[in-house]
């Protein structure tokens, strides 16, 4: 295993150090529990927003706190949900009296471990909502299984449901807004080569040369399907196939188009699928009105990339635009 | 030794704590085809925490025990499995509380009060790949030893859940993450059954 | 080779193609020749920034190009350097009026591409100043050689100079203060592994499992010195040192500390890295008054990380606070 | 054929363009450990354009053949070895301007006028591990064998260049990316010394 770390065990902490050091007027790092807040916070009379879940995202969540987007991000040990005491201190910490929103993905760990702690907020008195971010198209939505994965939507969900808290919407406004987000925005991954967890020490799957996993998560699982390396170009066609077939997309729809580096994928790379994306969404009558292209939620050191759709409506483009001033989304500000 | 004393159940959890250091890799080989390569290192990291906690201070009684090891593992562990064992043993502590020791019949309850609590807190039934299909069967082991002794109705037990530990094997995944992989979660065994299966064989075979 | 590309040719025209569509509102890329300049250049009346290198190296310069830094980028083939008539017709479309700065990493390939780019740019009427950024203290500098490489300083000066031309600074002043940035500015990288270059569909080096290469550059060229891996405090020492020896630094001096990944490197470990980096900083008396963590100046696929002190000033500072609005860097925009 | 005539610098660099494009992986292996792994992509590209230009619109002289190869490599090479070559047939060219052919005594003085424009674009003095270690030896060859039959002059070239390449291997990099890796620079042969024996050798010994 080739990381630039110390410890494995030392990984989460020296990191939040790191990122305390670099943006101390930005995000304030609170330890045991661990979480990382507003510098400002608590904001009086604003919605607050807590995220978090494994570490090994990065920029998501830790990066995406301050002004515009998130009040806390809790991160929990490389790839492993944060606990309820974490959500729970962050949430007392960051609430402005208008109640906070757990921006949650759809995984076990962090739904349950969300759940316990928004139990122990409401038992203090503080209102609470969550919203579990369900965006994977990669995996089939039923009843029987734990359904659908919390993927790149999320990130599109930080910003926009930021942006709305901003202007001070009550909390059911910003809960509404993150469950329309939720409800627009479809994902897709990939993976060109395995990551590997620093505890682990080596890659949590083997790929030959020739060969791709399509349908991947976040957490170095394996995808749902492991077929034969493509070209960019069918790659890209493999990934917005199952998001355009999905609901809610049709001809005329403007969109957010977010194209994903899973980590270890050169800026180069994101443009060329890009490229392919953004023709095939035009070829489907859809109107890329928005976009981001970069490295914002990943999965360690894979080599890879997913596509996320968002469809927009006037508020979401509104908040979009709204200025943010994070460690790593930034504009307007 | 006919019932379960606190401080039976103290070294239980104390010697378990040392098994799961010891598996810590093995469990976390099994979470990597099917989930995301932590398990071992969660359970390790929640139990090295329940140690520290039942050695600074020793608790007086089972419901104390339990409750302070459910409070632990819910905050320290994380992942699934942390709220779904604080659970179990939250919902056993319940059934517990004040008891300096329990009879094999207490034990049988506060099992059943813990594993219907995780059952409800992951919303998940046998059969569907998980340590609920470790858990079940050695609930059932202990309902039907009602009245034997107890080291032969909890060695049943731990015989019951490696059956169930092992029958994970060619199940399909319907919660988890290895519920992601659909059919490709055949053939693997679930990490979570398989330290259901440590903890309960650990209670039934102390190290002493 | 695992790349998401569709063939080793077609990397430098597709990410082009790809950048055009995404970032449609900020840039306008040209072909034949090659470059990518600002949408609303040429800005009358203020000097006009123009860089370029070989590709690969995403975001730098391409993603630099907008308001408040670059006025045009011109991309060379994977790791070689852009040709004259690329820099000469960027150039001509960028002038306001004011004059052109040509910021050129010194490799010789770019110098001497530059140099005859200048002379035909000259030729026309246009005031030119060039200046190289050799700022790679891996490199010995002599006269005998090529002298230091041009690394991470080169996007400091890019948005120094950028803030300072939008300002109207005159064409010798900026050239005076892309000298200055140069001047006190210093750098040493290491990779953890080599970089693939497409057309060659292998590592340009072989690393063992507990090697690394450190002074390397960026170009996938193998470093000054191959020793055992280390943990990321040592190595982050191992870097600092070089840097901190070679003037310009002294105790009580602000700087600017850039700590950048080469490609592959997940955020994570620059934050691991970042956090050592400002305690050696802080132990040897430098105040870090700003900083820049992220992957900016990159190596393809290549994992591992550089450095970047730069000591600062007042006028440095307001330059580099200055508001920037390009599809990589932005903010106050 | 005692002279070079157009046709024959003409069908030189056709040629030399079919044997960059197959030396292309070579050359970029030379340039891999010392440099940055793409000598021999450039030389293609430009050579290939060099081709397509003399296809399309042979040259009536000499002199205009040189000039549009500089101006070509100039324009598609890039790196440092475009406008090193790109000088050279430049300066070459402006010893050539009208003429249909050249004699031995015509050729060394552009061989001169295009190695003294490289030297000076490129600051590089011999023993610097570079395509001035071909070219000067080369030079020096052509200007010993004067007098002599032409072909046994560019054959006298060719050889020297040769070992002007070979030479290179030992030599620590002053010049160049190869110089940044200092001593680890010694015992790799020189890409550009490379590319430059095999043009001088093309033009020794025609495919015809
Ligand atoms: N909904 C659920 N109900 C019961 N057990 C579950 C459920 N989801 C997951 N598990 C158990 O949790 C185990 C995984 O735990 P762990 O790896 O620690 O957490 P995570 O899945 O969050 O990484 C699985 O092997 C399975 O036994
Ligand atoms: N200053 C110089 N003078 C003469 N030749 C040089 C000089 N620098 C480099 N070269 C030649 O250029 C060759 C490399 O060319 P190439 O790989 O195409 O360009 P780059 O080095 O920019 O990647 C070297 O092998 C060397 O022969
Ligand atoms: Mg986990
Ligand atoms: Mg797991
Ligand atoms: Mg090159
Ligand atoms: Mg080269």
């Amino acid at each position: 295993m080739k990381k630039l770390i110390n410890a494995p065990e030392a990984v989460v902490a020296e990191a939040l150090e790191g990122m305390e050091a670099a943006h101390s007027s930005l995000i304030k790092v609170c330890r045991a529990p661990d979480f990382i807040m507003r510098a400002d916070a608590p904001v009086a009379g604003k919605v607050a927003l807590v995220s978090g879940g494994g570490s090994g995202h990065e920029p998501m969540h830790g990066g995406f706190v301050g002004r515009g987007m998130l009040d806390a991000a809790c991160p929990g040990a490389v790839f492993t949900s944060p606990t309820p005491d974490q959500m729970f201190e962050a949430s007392k910490a960051v609430n402005g009296g208008a109640g906070v929103l757990h921006i949650v993905k759809n995984y076990t760990g962090d739904v349950l471990n969300f759940e316990m702690a928004a139990d122990l907020a409401r038992a203090e008195g503080i209102a609470v909502e969550s919203v579990v971010i369900d965006d994977d198209v990669a995996v089939e939505d039923s009843t029987w299984t734990a359904g659908r994965r919390g993927v790149g939507t999320t990130v599109l969900a930080e910003k926009i449901c930021g942006g709305l808290a901003e202007r001070k919407a009550p909390l059911t406004a910003v809960a509404e807004m993150c469950r329309r987000v939720n409800a627009q925005g479809r994902s897709m991954g990939m993976a060109l080569s395995a990551c590997t967890v620093p505890h682990v020490g080596k890659p949590s799957f083997d790929l030959a040369d020739d060969e791709m996993e399509i349908g991947i998560g976040i957490h170095g699982e394996p995808g749902r399907h492991r077929v034969k390396l493509e070209k960019a170009d069918r790659i890209t066609e493999m990934l917005m196939e199952p998001v355009l077939a999905d609901l809610p997309f049709k001809s005329g729809d403007p969109v957010l188009m977010f194209v994903n580096g899973m980590g270890a994928t050169p800026a180069v790379e994101l443009y060329i699928i890009y490229r392919k994306a953004a023709e095939i969404a035009r070829k489907h009558g859809l109107k890329v009105v928005r976009n981001l292209v970069g490295s914002y939620i990943t999965s360690l050191d894979m080599a890879g990339t997913s596509i996320t759709l968002l469809k927009m409506d006037e508020e979401m483009l509104t908040c979009w635009d709204a200025p943010v001033l994070t460690p790593s989304l930034r504009w307007g500000a | 030794m006919a019932d379960l004393s606190t401080d039976r159940m103290t070294t239980w959890l104390l010697e378990a704590a040392a098994d799961l250091e010891q598996a810590k890799a093995y469990l976390t080989e099994l979470d990597a085809p099917i989930g995301d390569s932590d398990h071992g290192v969660n359970m390790a990291r929640g139990f090295a925490a329940v140690r520290d906690k039942l050695t600074a201070a020793p608790p007086a009684d089972v419901g104390t025990l339990l409750k302070t090891v459910a409070m632990t593992l819910i905050s320290t562990v994380g992942g699934a499995s942390g709220p779904l064992y604080g659970t179990f043993f939250l919902q056993a502590a319940g059934k517990a509380a004040g008891k300096t020791s329990l009879t094999l019949a207490e034990w049988t309850e506060c099992f059943e009060a813990g594993l219907t609590g995780l059952m409800a807190r992951g919303k998940a039934q046998p059969g569907e790949k998980t340590m609920v299909d470790a858990l079940t069967p050695a609930l059932a082991a202990l309902k039907a030893a009602a009245g034997q002794p107890l080291e032969q109705a909890l060695a049943a037990a731990a015989a019951a859940a490696e059956q169930g530990m092992k029958d994970t094997i060619p199940m399909l995944a319907h919660k988890g993450r290895a519920s992601y992989l659909g059919e490709r979660s055949i053939g693997h065994q679930d990490p979570g059954a398989t330290s259901s299966h440590l903890l309960l064989r650990r209670l039934a075979e102390p190290a002493g």
